[in-house]
């Protein structure tokens, strides 16, 4: 039961942090500019590497650097749609999808142009002591970070969405930008606000994972098949659900080789990512519209 | 020739359509009027099979085709159009026209790649049947364009089109006058006088215009609230109590405050 | 006239991060010789391809070197796919030499290749036996076992639990993983049951297996590691501090008995770059660049059919001995007629007649913030 | 007397030829302006054109003073101008509610309380769809959202493309009386419609656009009288 | 030599580009045609691959077979796999819409990859399976074996060109854009919507496969690296794109085209000052994801943009 919880449940709970922050970013805005962002992963990967940067600089706590990720993350997503996703915009959404795939190419081949594309770790590295409870819970700093920020940002998401204007703007434009328009509402900001969301929880999401083990080019990109389905999961457009798909990937994955039934792994760990991919696409075919109704929110 | 038997349809916790019973006869030319909500497009589309009904059953010349899914009672003979247009977008006028046909034997893939020789005539025959629907609906010049790019009340056309070249025994029609020139849809009235005199096509349409029924319809059925209020002739209907208060509004505005 | 040298490599894609210590280290030979006399009548040039990690990648990249560089000799590439695919498709129809510094999968040893295909680590089956042998040797009898699902992780991890199991050892878990995953917690709660006195891991320190190996000194799992090449690396050290290696101990192929040529490289590549010589891999790239450049020379031009005789001439005995960055000797003495023998860093490389090597496997501790090796097994 | 809106010159299309070309009218200040014409004649066409949802070639549209050929569709509704499209008129996954919210968000009205019950009393039917979302209302009731929705921001100037379509004939003379309403509180309206013998009853002034070109302008009466005009477009002889 | 070397650089291109033209006539059925988005394509080139391979190679104890058939049999049974793996996916998802179907054929090819790197006893796991024959491999050796190849897979990339054409220019390719395009009045208009789609995916999915399949005989050895999506499934895309979707010469054009922007680009950053030299491959992946931004952006519809096919008795 201890061995469960320390190897098991919490772990997939900070992975599964990772996964829900990527995922709203995704999801929303696939809801909002219709298209699957696969730069999304490495908008991470260059937000990450903005953390990594600064803590080059100032020796301090890199969890209190992340806003220059962020920064970093936001300037980028937002120039990148500037230059090449809007002159996209009134064409299929397949075009974006593809050109997103070469802006993938663009951000991870700059990450490795300008930080070169080995391994990096955070501060000096070495090995985190746990944090340990009542001598049996072994739980990493980190992860309890990962969850409590996770938590933080989702309550914080869900008061933008559902008490702003321009929160509840985002619903219409998903719906109908033309119409949108039409009504008054300025489609070009609420996608600029879907960029700045997206690329800051991206930039969180892959500081928590180059925290936890370490930073690499490849980072984002490793981590955007399980962040897909976690958006497709929650029902996309719908950032609370990518929240809750993505904790749902997390710990499928990880539950998926505890030893249910007997003494060994309920399911083989090399299969662990299909385990991910076999829920996303069961629930696909049972419940297409995802595990929550309704278009954002 | 449809027979609709206790028919009731729920979204959620609406009913849409409660226990509603109703037939439209062969070679009759039914109208299906009501005010705007009042399940007569869900009507149709549990008869045309888009909509599994939660209870009843719906005949088709005697068959029960509940079960049906709506390509095959498409194939039986039964044509529809939408109350918002569904035009397949990025097929022109023309193509739009001839994928609604039937060919059995070029939608064959073994004939498509091996056998073309053996759907030239059913093809040209389709080409034919099409551009004379074409001509008729006044659609000739946008011909060869892509029916996204038409005018609302273009594809209105289009998608009355795509229902005739089906060779149907009944087609329901949804809303065919809304937002189409006056000038033409007396055509079109005409039109649908011609095909049920002449071929024995059998129609049942929704509108709202009951000048536009009184010219075209003998059998009215009137649905109100998911019910059907009463059925008669156009002239029967518009003076019964209940059909005024709820279709006409009775007295102005209050009736439905 | 300047003679070019097509290097190989997995530069993008997913082992991206292991790459920049090895481009180092073919450009350090490259500059060596450069330095020294230069290469034929001209100076070397390396002339990179990049495999993108794939197949497709890897043949468009060897062709490009082939025919349109046109390279007579090439080095790479690192990972077995991609190297076996640039050496069928390329390769060996169009008559290069190629080497493979990395290369271990059983299947290149197969190869109808015209005797063009070389690589200079020796095949998985290799280490992995003499690893088993290390392990028992220690007094250690019962381990867990987990390996990367690639052909590195694989070769090694099923030849190192046969011949555990053969002379005697008790696995008591074995759990194969994917790469690029974050946590491995879960594969080491299962290999944690059965009361192994070791984790054997058989990953590289840049992607799983560093992780591995602090997230079970995070969790308290295990304390004692067994590694291989991929995971005798500075990063592990640096990542989880050297008192908790203390106990383990790590293999490589190395060189026979202390290997002066290799310091002698380390220490020119760290005047050069600052770090990275303890990297994995990075002895082998120079070696397998500097016996290229080698070759191109003893067969004095470069004509693709001469080189290949030439590469077995400079890298077997007899011959004088030649080492890392001794080229302006190696220059003279092929200029005199004279037979040489490279001996590298990372072994003396005596090709067999599949033009694999037999190896010589270090025993590797830890020391202060690098590595030391204290046994030589063949 | 200036006019609210003056077109001039107008070519227009979706960036193959022109679907509208040189099209020229004035809307006064508290008219009924109504387009009409037959299917295809390029009607949406102007509104979209003034809703700066084509691409201009030439021409201008003034609006109060200010070039509506140069502004952003989504600045429109701050400059007092609502529209209502022909087909695609509401958010088909907001609820009624949140469609009709959203019309206050460019352009807010001064008491948005009573606006949303304003609306509501003209359209009893939705309050019991209030929290049903727009894409499960039957196509008269999506009408009536999209109406209120425009009506929600209290504007100078309305387009509505063809708002009757689809309804009722209760709710057809309801809009017609609503227009009439609207008007004397100092709306300004210029409509497609394809109802045009109700239409042209109830406006100041009419344009039949034929082929993308004013074929005829006039009063309401004067089109209802014209001969040619009626046998058109209007479905032949007056009954 | 120099040119001989350009000549068979270009005879490289056309076979790289030969084979990626297979999978984009293969997606153009699926997605300009169907509308079915498939963002598998890798996993279906990936069984074609290894189910060739297998029937191809001589016997061998380290994977499943090594059947030693010819090499053609090993192509048909390549396309007869996949075809019948993409009807069962099909038979499952086909329903879904179109981003969904995306999200599901991802994780249904990363799901077979798994499988394959898993499987070692059918594949030999991530150690790959060598020895791969290519057709008449016997009677020829060196360079010239490439011109060989590239005849074979050219007249193959011909021979499903044709079907390809007869497929669109046809009543059923109209009823399939016309499903594409509005399916709730497709099936209205009595077409049998499911049947129609699964059709097509199993024609796409069985070509995908032979190029997997022919893919395996080009490189003569298969290991999981060579089902790369970036490299099969994404790359493919950008070609159909780039090409024009919907337009069966279009995705031959975009596949040479994009493979040869692809590779050529090395050849360019090889040329950069020294000093940039270990970078190039950087800058180089930087140099195709501009590309593709500039190809998008001034190619709006691809070069060849979809056409409705000319009925040939119209005057
Ligand atoms: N998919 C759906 N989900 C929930 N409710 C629905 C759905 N479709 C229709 N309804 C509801 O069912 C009722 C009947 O709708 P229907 O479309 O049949 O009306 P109608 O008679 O065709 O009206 P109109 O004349 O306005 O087109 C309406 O109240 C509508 O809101
Ligand atoms: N998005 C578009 N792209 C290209 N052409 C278009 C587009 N929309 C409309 N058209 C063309 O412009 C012409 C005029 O269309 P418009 O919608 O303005 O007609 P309309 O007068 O409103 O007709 P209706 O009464 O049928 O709604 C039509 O012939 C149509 O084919
Ligand atoms: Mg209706
Ligand atoms: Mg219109």
């Amino acid at each position: 039961m201890i061995d469960f919880i320390n190897f098991y449940l919490v772990p997939a709970l900070a992975i599964g942090s990772v996964y829900a922050l990527g995922a709203v970013g995704i999801s929303m805005i696939f809801g909002i500019l219709r298209f699957a962002h696969f730069a999304h992963g490495d908008l991470m990967t260059l937000g990450t590497y903005g953390v990594l940067a600064a803590a080059a600089i100032f020796p301090v706590n890199p969890l209190l650097l992340v806003p220059f990720g962020m920064v970093l993350a936001i300037v980028s997503a937002l120039l990148v749609d500037k230059v090449f996703y809007r002159p996209l915009r009134k064409l299929p959404t397949i075009y974006t999808v593809i050109s997103s795939f070469g802006v993938a190419l663009i951000f991870r081949s700059l990450v490795q142009l300008l930080w070169g594309s080995q391994n990096q770790v955070f501060g000096s590295g070495g090995v985190r002591p746990p944090l340990v409870l009542f001598d049996t819970f072994r739980v990493s700093v980190l992860h309890v970070q990962a969850v409590v920020a996770t938590s933080v940002i989702a309550l914080f998401l869900h008061f933008f969405l559902s008490r702003t204007k321009t929160g509840r703007s985002m619903r219409a434009v998903s719906d109908d930008p033309e119409l949108a328009q039409v009504a008054g509402l300025d489609t070009e900001k609420v996608v600029r606000w879907t960029w700045i969301i997206g690329a800051a929880l991206a930039a969180v999401a892959g500081s928590f994972a180059a925290m936890d083990t370490s930073a690499h080019p490849n980072l984002g990109w490793n981590l955007l098949m399980p962040m897909f389905a976690a958006a497709i999961l929650g029902g996309i457009g719908k950032p609370m659900g990518a929240m809750a798909g993505g904790y749902i990937i997390g710990l499928a994955e990880e539950l998926s080789s505890y030893h249910w039934i007997g003494d060994h792994a309920l399911i083989s760990p090399s299969y662990k990512t299909a385990v991910a991919f076999v829920i996303m696409i069961v629930l696909l075919i049972v419940k297409p519209q995802g595990l929550f109704k309704g278009r954002l929110l | 020739m449809i027979r609709l038997e206790g028919i009731r349809v729920d979204f959620g916790g609406l009913r849409a359509i409660d226990h509603a019973s109703f037939n439209v006869d062969a070679g009759s030319v039914t109208g299906l009027i009501g005010p705007n909500g009042a399940g007569k497009t869900t009507a149709f589309n549990v008869i045309a099979g888009a909509i599994r009904p939660n209870a009843g059953r719906v005949l088709f010349d005697g068959e029960d085709i509940t079960g049906l899914k709506p390509y095959q009672r498409a194939q039986r003979g039964l044509a529809r159009t939408f109350q918002i247009p569904h035009e397949f977008s990025h097929l022109t006028v023309l193509e739009n026209l001839m994928a609604a046909a039937s060919a059995p034997e070029g939608e064959n893939v073994f004939n498509v790649i091996f056998r073309r020789g053996r759907f030239g005539a059913e093809e040209r025959a389709i080409y034919d049947h099409a551009r004379e629907t074409i001509r008729f609906l006044e659609l000739d010049h946008v011909l060869d364009e892509k029916a996204g790019n038409l005018s609302g009340g273009q594809k209105k056309l289009v998608e009355l089109g795509r229902a005739l070249m089906r060779n149907p025994k009944i087609i329901l029609l949804d809303e065919i006058g809304a937002g189409i020139n006056r000038t033409l849809l007396s055509k079109l009235a005409d039109k649908i006088k011609l095909l049920n005199q002449e071929h024995g096509l059998t129609f049942c349409l929704i509108e709202h215009d009951l000048d536009y029924v009184s010219k075209l319809c003998d059998h009215v059925l009137v649905m109100a609230q998911g019910k059907l209020l009463t059925e008669g002739t156009v002239d029967e209907v518009r003076s019964d109590e209940r059909v005024i208060e709820a279709y006409f509004g009775g007295g102005k505005y209050e009736a439905h405050a | 006239a300047d003679t070019k040298i097509g290097v190989l490599m997995d530069i993008t894609g997913p082992i991206a991060n292991f790459i920049p210590p090895l481009q180092n280290a073919a450009n350090l030979a490259v500059k060596q010789v450069n330095e020294q006399g230069g290469l034929l009548d001209g100076n070397a040039v390396a002339v990179y391809g990049d495999t993108t990690g794939s197949s497709q990648g890897a043949v468009d990249a060897a062709q490009k070197l082939a025919n349109v560089e046109n390279v007579p000799i090439i080095m790479g590439a690192l990972m077995s796919g991609t190297t076996i695919a640039a050496a069928e498709a390329v390769s060996i129809p169009t008559g290069i030499v190629q080497i493979s510094p990395t290369a271990t999968s059983p299947a290149m040893t197969d190869l109808k290749d015209n005797d063009l295909v070389y690589r200079i680590v020796p095949s998985d089956n290799f280490q992995g036996e003499v690893l088993a042998k290390m392990v028992l040797d220690e007094g250690i009898k019962k381990v867990a076992v987990t390996y990367v699902n690639n052909d590195y992780g694989v070769g090694i991890g099923q030849t190192f639990m046969d011949a555990y199991k053969k002379a005697g050892g008790e696995i008591v878990a074995a759990v194969k993983h994917e790469e690029k995953k974050d946590s491995y917690r879960s594969e080491l709660a299962s290999l944690t049951k059965g009361g192994a006195e070791a984790l054997v891991v058989i990953a590289y320190a840049g992607d799983s297996g560093g992780k591995i190996v602090k997230q079970s000194i995070e969790g308290g799992l295990f304390t004692r590691f067994i590694g291989t090449d991929g995971l005798r690396d500075d990063l592990l050290i640096k990542d989880v501090g050297a008192d908790a290696l203390k106990t383990s101990f790590f293999s490589s192929p190395t060189s026979p008995a202390d290997n002066p040529a290799q310091k002698t490289l380390h220490d020119e590549f760290n005047a050069e770059f600052g770090e990275g010589a303890d990297k994995a891999f990075v002895d082998q790239t120079y070696d397998a660049t500097f016996l290229a450049m080698l070759a191109v020379e003893k067969a004095g031009s470069t004509d693709r059919a001469k080189i290949a005789a030439a590469l077995r001439d400079v890298a077997s005995a007899p011959g004088e001995k030649v080492g890392p960055g001794e080229w302006a000797k190696a220059k003279e003495l092929i200029k005199e007629g004279k037979d040489i023998d490279y001996d590298g860093a990372g072994g003396t490389y005596d090709f067999d007649a599949h033009g694999d090597v037999r190896g010589y496997v270090g025993k590797f501790v830890v020391d202060g913030d690098s590595y030391k090796q204290i046994e030589v097994m063949q | 007397m200036s006019a609210l809106l003056s077109v001039r010159g107008l070519t227009a299309g979706y960036g193959g030829p022109p679907i509208i070309e040189d099209i020229a009218f004035d809307v006064q200040p508290h008219e009924i302006a109504v387009i009409l014409g037959p299917n295809g004649a390029g009607k949406s066409t102007v509104l979209k054109t003034i809703f700066a949802l084509t691409s201009i070639a030439s021409g201008t549209i003034d609006f109060d003073g200010t070039d509506l050929a140069r502004c952003k569709t989504s600045a429109l509704v701050t400059l007092g101008v609502s529209a209502v499209p022909q087909s695609s008129n509401v958010f088909p996954n907001l609820t009624v509610d949140e469609n009709l919210d959203i019309g206050t968000y460019a352009a807010p009205p001064a008491d948005k309380v009573a606006t949303h019950e304003k609306v509501l009393h003209l359209f009893p039917d939705l309050r019991a769809k209030l929290k049903q979302p727009a894409g499960e209302l039957s196509g008269g009731q999506r009408q009536m959202v999209a109406i209120g929705r425009a009506l929600m921001c209290e504007p100078k100037l309305m387009l509505l493309d063809e708002p009757t379509a689809g309804l009722s004939p209760a709710y057809l003379e309801r809009i017609f009386d609503l227009l009439l309403d609207i008007r004397k509180t100092g709306v300004t309206i210029l409509m497609v419609e394809q109802n045009a013998r109700q239409a042209l009853q109830i406006a100041d002034q009419g344009h039949v656009l034929v082929n993308g070109r004013n074929f005829a302008s006039g009063t309401g009466k004067e089109l209802l009288a014209d001969e040619n005009v009626r046998r058109s477009f209007l479905g032949g002889a007056a009954t | 030599m120099e040119w001989t070397g350009l000549f068979f650089y270009l005879v490289s291109i056309l076979i790289a580009g030969g084979i990626y033209a297979l999978l984009c006539l293969a997606l153009n059925i699926q997605w300009g045609m169907g509308g079915l988005f498939n963002a598998g394509i890798a996993g279906f080139f990936a069984i074609g691959a290894y189910t060739s391979a297998i029937l191809t190679t001589g016997e061998s104890s380290k994977h499943l077979g090594g059947f030693g058939l010819p090499v053609f049999a090993g192509l048909l049974g390549a396309a007869l796999l996949a075809g019948l793996m993409g009807w069962a996916v099909a038979k499952i998802c086909v329903r879904l819409k179109s981003d969904y179907l995306a999200m599901a054929s991802i994780g249904i090819a990363e799901i077979l990859r798994l499988v394959i790197v898993n499987e070692s006893w059918v594949t030999n796991g991530s150690l790959g399976l060598a020895g791969i024959p290519r057709p008449f491999g016997e009677y020829l050796a060196g360079r010239s074996a490439d011109l060989v190849f590239l005849a074979y897979v050219w007249t193959i990339v011909l021979i499903v060109y044709f079907v390809a054409m007869r497929l669109y220019d046809s009543p059923w390719g109209r009823s399939l854009r016309a499903i594409r395009d509005n399916e709730a009045s497709a099936a209205a208009a009595g077409k049998n919507i499911e049947k129609f789609r699964v059709q097509t995916f199993v024609i796409g999915c069985a070509v995908m496969g032979v190029a997997g399949g022919l893919s395996a005989h080009y490189f003569r050895f298969l290991s999981p690296s060579a089902t790369d999506p970036l490299l099969v499934t994404f790359l493919v895309w950008v070609m159909l794109m780039a090409g024009g979707s919907g337009n069966n010469r279009g995705a031959i054009v975009g596949a040479l085209g994009i493979w040869s922007l692809w590779s050529m680009t090395e050849i360019f950053t090889n040329r950069l000052p020294l000093e940039w030299i270990t970078r190039s491959s950087y800058i180089r992946m930087l140099l195709v994801g501009l590309l593709l931004q500039v190809v998008l952006q001034k190619f709006r519809s691809g070069v060849l943009p979809e056409k409705s096919p000319p009925l040939r008795f119209r005057k």
